[in-house]
């Protein structure tokens, strides 16, 4: 390696002070004007290249939330008080008390961009990322969950996105042995040149094991351990080295980034063990900003100082500069804060992993974070300038132009099916339509089934893990959204999806406990999106603080838009729930012929943004369903309790394309038909799609006693048949074999994307 | 395979673009040393294709087998190929 | 006395935790072991359980087939001690020439997580020895590389010697060789499986409990052929 | 990678053996098919690796990666290899 000439090109500290006149490419790095000038004004000079670096990463929209921390705030100021939560927003994850001494953690996190230039490695790399925020907890990652969105089905990019982003998936989670237990697949045109790629991953610790991420105790050791660090995501670094260098010195940067799963599962068994061991005073991931972010985090968080060496960083390409090692993305890293003393043993089992890990620096009591590379001092900074302080803005946001003409264009004059055969055709339209069509050619691609405390996975409501062999307790999760539903109206649209995510989990007889979401949107430089982008947020927190479920964790997606066209509002939001014996966990699928069949809820005509608006007339108008929360509140007490009682021999919640699709899908799920009759008009009981609404199948013999309970829930409840049967036969109306139906439901997904 | 008429072969070898990190590579090189030859310094892990065409090996066939690499043998976002005859 | 079980892990194993609870849940005793040291500490019988021993780089089982664990495993299984293998370790087998042939990327090309049904072809195996012939299981397959090639000779002469120890039925699910989903050695003491028998040992779990025998079968004694 | 010296690279293709089934080939033939590439009569997918050694490249020097292909890059059961100076 030329140390030499590294060092001599490199921007000191000292060089900064005396060359204030020198131009830096700060637009280039994503950084304006009036942030350039905070930076000078925090320093009381220059920024060197490598400190410029380290504010361009950190006051990025995506590590900073300069545009949404303003608004972010309402999950705190609204948040229902509670005390099972040991760890809120503001930590790399929320952690929620579950009891026996455990407490678990969830995040959801997107890698939409990556996803489209890469689909398999973007997707892979985003389930890593994810888990990487778990393991620093302290946690275990014990199960994850996979949202995603893409264009049109049928459209040529989506055969080219949607595999590798499932292959991806597939691939990173699977190699892991952490088990899939659900997800989200959705299409539409909105989300074309746009995927979402979402990525959710549960943890689960004793309460002692709980880790921050803070770098205290001056003289303590910093280490970075995992893989070694490359040219990867530090394209705005190049610019750095052109600027400095008159161009041609950086060799070529990598494009995407390459996931390891191998690496990152020896990080989690080493991690753990040092846990257990008691080796880590701190540890933090390294993810968005590699190193910038994770130095100036622990320290910042500690109220300390850092004093690092980067020249100590094991390098995959040794032409790096020192900016594009503090910029670096490299997958598999973590960091430590360890004392002196227990360093050797710490080594030692980096080494039984076969994880090479480094002493790269030690905390210090300066306040500053000094980096230095090759003996010159490349960066002395606040660290929670960089880490806190970045900029705010309150961006302008204003109700679309054409809201108005949207919410006037209803549902109502769309044709509706008359006939019995019409309302037949209807049901298999939706059913083999790729937005609704059977998801096991993805969940086939995901093993659930690796630890052996997977429950319910793909297709129940909710997916169920058992934490603890004895007693049975258990979590249940699911992530919902409809981004129809929030293009129409992005305050209940966020509440929608909420709504739906709490009461799969309630479906599955879970008691829900708390949320994490992932909001994508356009840009947030669009008043447009600015003002959808605060309707859900609010929505949210408000819905949140009335449901009684907080929020303690999550992300921001911007700038999802192809040009001018920005994706639907997309809020994704995930629910935990707990449950005190999973074995009690209701199925959503019919088994059992003979059981009688109760539809809970009440129905109105609800077809805005409803799934058969979209798939039989493409049609988008209107105003979404209407938000009952005190009515979800109330059903998910009543499924808490009768499965608890054992009253229940599955349930199956209401929602893209109504009672018909759920019926359904439980028919298909378990191979038993129904018979029902349907009092009022079949086609608004079939296809609205009302929400606070499930299906449920009673145990023989508890029909008396779960009326009861229903009654006294002040929860309606009206049967309407039996399970069984050779397919669905809904009286006066038309019948349908299981065989028909599971051909129109199996085949979609497979003809698309088996190439 | 074919019955009668001429048949060509072409190879195609598909390798990570350089600049891609290569933890498959990583892991052989590693395997390697200790399995004691320590020796080797690096590793890159790619595939090669053995492809056969009805008709002659001509220019024409080398460009379509080209084609095939690009679209279906190689993800040009990570890989690099070469097309050649056998 | 309980049977002492051993169970290695492997860096990037992932169903070890799996295997030693099928083990206690059939009666024995799990005994970890790790790929790194030597000795078998005495264990009665060994699986080598699934996952992505070194990430499947290279071909899955190559390079666990060299950990210095295997230097005692290999001939303690060529004398007779009795070995099950079970997806990564089936193909580690395979690696380690004590199963002939090889387990290769699936016909479709994708990673495949079901359900599938087994037919125990071979009840006569260490491992076998608690089912019926012909018997029908339900077990777990989940794997990107499961199917079964050898040569056409060795294929003959697994079936002519009563060695292919289960077949898939209703469908081949990855394109092995003669619906092959598990094997044995002449001796019938090394067994390699392609599903997952530890993942079908708890209807709450899994897809039901036939596979708990497959560990009630190496707990026992193994029986001579 | 390495400092200073020589560095020697070496070619080993790894190939399914001819009598062993290649679905995996198979399975790119029939996609070569529905992409149009009506001509594409077989394919046979294999491995290619890129060994560095340090050192000059010498007959030793390709008889050790000879014995390193046999023992660990290929599977003698369902492979064959070709060794060969870059
Ligand atoms: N939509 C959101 N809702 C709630 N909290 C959020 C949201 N977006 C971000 N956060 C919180 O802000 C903090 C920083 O987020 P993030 O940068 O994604 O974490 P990390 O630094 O671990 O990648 C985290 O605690 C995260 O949970
Ligand atoms: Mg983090």
């Amino acid at each position: 390696m030329s140390t030499a000439a590294a060092a001599g090109a490199v921007d000191t500290v000292a060089a900064a002070a005396i060359t204030p006149e020198r131009p830096q490419p700060f637009a280039a790095l994503g950084l304006t004007a009036g942030e350039y000038t905070r930076i000078r004004t925090l320093l009381g000079r220059r920024p060197t290249d490598c400190e410029l670096a380290i504010y361009s990463v950190m006051w990025s929209e995506h590590c900073s939330y300069k545009s949404s921390r303003a608004h972010l705030r309402q999950f705190a100021d609204k948040a229902p008080r509670t005390d099972a939560l040991l760890a809120g927003i503001g930590e790399n994850a929320g952690v929620v008390d579950v009891g026996h001494g455990y407490a678990v953690t969830f995040k959801i996190e997107s890698h939409n961009h990556p996803s489209y230039v890469e689909p398999f490695q973007g997707a892979a790399t985003g389930v890593g990322g994810i888990v990487r925020d778990i393991l620093a907890m302290g946690a275990r990652p014990i199960a994850v969950m996979d949202a995603l969105r893409f264009g049109p089905a049928a459209a040529p990019d989506t055969a080219r996105v949607l595999p590798g982003v499932v292959g991806g998936i597939s691939f990173y989670g699977n190699c892991l042995g952490l088990p899939n237990i659900g997800g989200e697949l959705a299409f539409d045109p909105c989300y074309s040149g746009n995927p979402l790629v979402n990525a959710l991953c549960l943890g689960v610790m004793r309460h002692e094991d709980l880790r921050r991420a803070t770098a205290t105790g001056e003289g303590n050791k910093v280490v970075l351990f995992g893989s070694g660090t490359g040219p990867d995501g530090i394209g705005g670094a190049s610019v750095l080295a052109s600027a400095s260098f008159g161009g041609g010195e950086s060799a070529k940067r990598p494009s995407v980034q390459v996931g390891d799963p191998f690496m990152e599962k020896l990080l989690i068994e080493c991690c753990l063990e040092l846990n257990a061991a008691g080796l880590m005073v701190g540890l933090q991931d390294l993810g968005a900003a590699g190193i910038s972010c994770a130095t100036s985090e622990l320290a910042a968080h500690a109220g300390t100082g850092m004093a690092v060496r980067l020249d100590e960083v094991p390098l995959r390409d040794p032409t790096m500069s020192a900016a594009e090692i503090l910029m670096s993305e490299s997958q598999e890293r973590m960091m430590a804060v360890v004392k002196p003393g227990d360093v050797s043993e710490f080594m030692a089992i980096c080494e039984r992993w076969e994880v090479p890990a480094t002493v790269v620096g030690e905390v210090t009591g300066t306040g500053r974070l000094e980096v230095s590379w090759h003996g010159e001092q490349v960066v002395d900074i606040a660290p929670e300038t960089a880490a806190d302080q970045g900029p705010v803005y309150e961006r302008p946001a204003r109700r679309p132009a054409g809201q108005d003409r949207l919410n006037g264009d209803g549902p109502q004059h769309l044709t509706r099916p008359a006939t019995g055969a019409e309302l037949r055709d209807t049901l298999l339209a939706l059913l083999s339509s790729p937005e609704l069509a059977d998801r096991a050619w993805v969940t086939e691609q995901y093993d659930c089934y690796v630890r052996g405390e997977t429950v319910l996975a793909a297709p129940h409501d909710a997916g169920v893990v058992r934490l603890h062999e004895d007693s049975g307790l258990g979590v249940a999760l699911a992530t919902d959204g409809n981004g129809r539903y929030c293009r129409l109206d992005p305050y209940a649209g966020a509440q929608l999806a909420l709504a739906e995510a709490y009461r799969n989990v309630a479906a599955a007889g879970a008691r829900p406990l708390a949320v994490t979401n992932c909001l994508n949107f356009g840009s947030p430089e669009d008043p447009s999106v600015m003002w959808q982008f605060i309707e859900s947020v609010t929505g949210l927190a408000d819905a949140c603080a009335t449901l009684g479920v907080p929020v303690t964790g999550g992300n921001v997606s911007f700038y999802n838009q192809t040009g001018e066209r920005a994706i639907h509002p997309t809020p994704v939001v995930g629910v935990l729930g707990v449950l005190a014996d999973v074995r009690r966990a209701l199925p959503s699928r019919f088994t059992r012929p003979g059981a009688a069949l109760v539809l809970l809820g009440s129905t109105a005509q609800e077809f805005g943004g409803s799934a058969w608006a979209h798939i039989v007339h493409g049609h988008l108008g209107g105003h979404p369903p209407t938000v009952r929360l005190a009515a979800e509140r109330a059903l998910a007490q009543v499924l808490g309790s009768a499965a608890w009682d054992g009253l229940l021999e599955a349930a199956h919640d209401l929602s893209d394309g109504g009672l018909a699709v759920a019926l359904a899908e439980a028919c298909l799920a378990g191979g038993q038909g129904c018979r029902v009759s349907l009092p009022g008009d079949p086609f608004t009981l079939l296809f609205s799609e009302s929400g606070a609404r499930m299906l449920v199948a009673v145990a023989p013999g508890a029909e008396g006693a779960f009326a009861a309970l229903c009654e006294a829930g002040g929860v309606p409840a009206t049967t309407l048949g039996t399970v069984g049967g050779p397919g669905i036969e809904v009286t006066g109306e038309f019948s349908v074999s299981l065989g028909e139906l599971a051909e129109a439901h199996r085949e979609v997904l497979p003809a698309l994307f088996s190439g | 395979m074919t019955e009668g008429g001429q048949v060509t072969r072409i190879i195609v070898d598909v390798m990570p673009k350089p600049e891609i990190h290569d933890p498959q590579g990583q892991a052989v090189a590693r395997a390697c040393q200790r399995l004691g030859f320590g020796e080797v310094t690096g590793v890159r892990q790619g595939k090669r294709f053995e492809v056969e065409l009805a008709g002659p090996a001509d220019d024409s066939a080398l460009a379509r087998v080209r084609e095939l690499a690009a679209e279906l043998l190689a993800n040009p976002v990570t890989e690099q190929f070469t097309v050649r005859e056998d | 006395m309980t049977a002492r079980v051993g169970i290695v892990t492997f860096p990037g194993s992932l169903d070890d935790g799996d295997a030693a609870r099928a083990v206690r849940r059939a009666g024995g005793h799990p005994v970890p072991l790790w790929h790194g040291e030597r000795g078998l500490a005495g264990v009665d019988a060994v699986i080598l359980p699934g996952g992505f021993s070194y990430g499947d780089y290279l071909r899955c089982g190559a390079i666990a087939r060299f950990a210095p664990i295997m230097a005692d495993l290999i001939p303690a299984a060529r004398a007779g001690l009795p070995v099950l293998g079970i997806c990564n370790g089936f193909q580690i087998l395979c690696e380690a020439h004590l199963l002939p042939g090889a387990l290769t990327r699936n016909s479709g090309r994708r990673f495949i997580s079901r359900v599938v049904r087994v037919r125990i072809a071979n009840a006569g195996t260490a491992w076998t020895a608690g089912y019926e012939r012909g018997q029908e299981v339900a077990l777990v397959l989940k794997s990107g590389e499961g199917a079964y090639v050898a040569a056409p000779a060795t294929l003959d002469a697994l079936e002519s010697e009563g060695r292919i120890v289960a077949t898939y039925t209703g469908g081949n699910p990855n394109g092995s060789a003669r619906a092959i989903a598990g094997i044995c050695n002449e001796a019938g003491n090394v067994v390699g499986l392609m599903p997952h028998p530890e993942h079908a040992i708890d209807p709450l779990t899994g897809p039901g409990a036939d596979g708990l025998a497959f560990f009630a079968g190496g707990v026992r004694a193994p029986v001579a052929r």
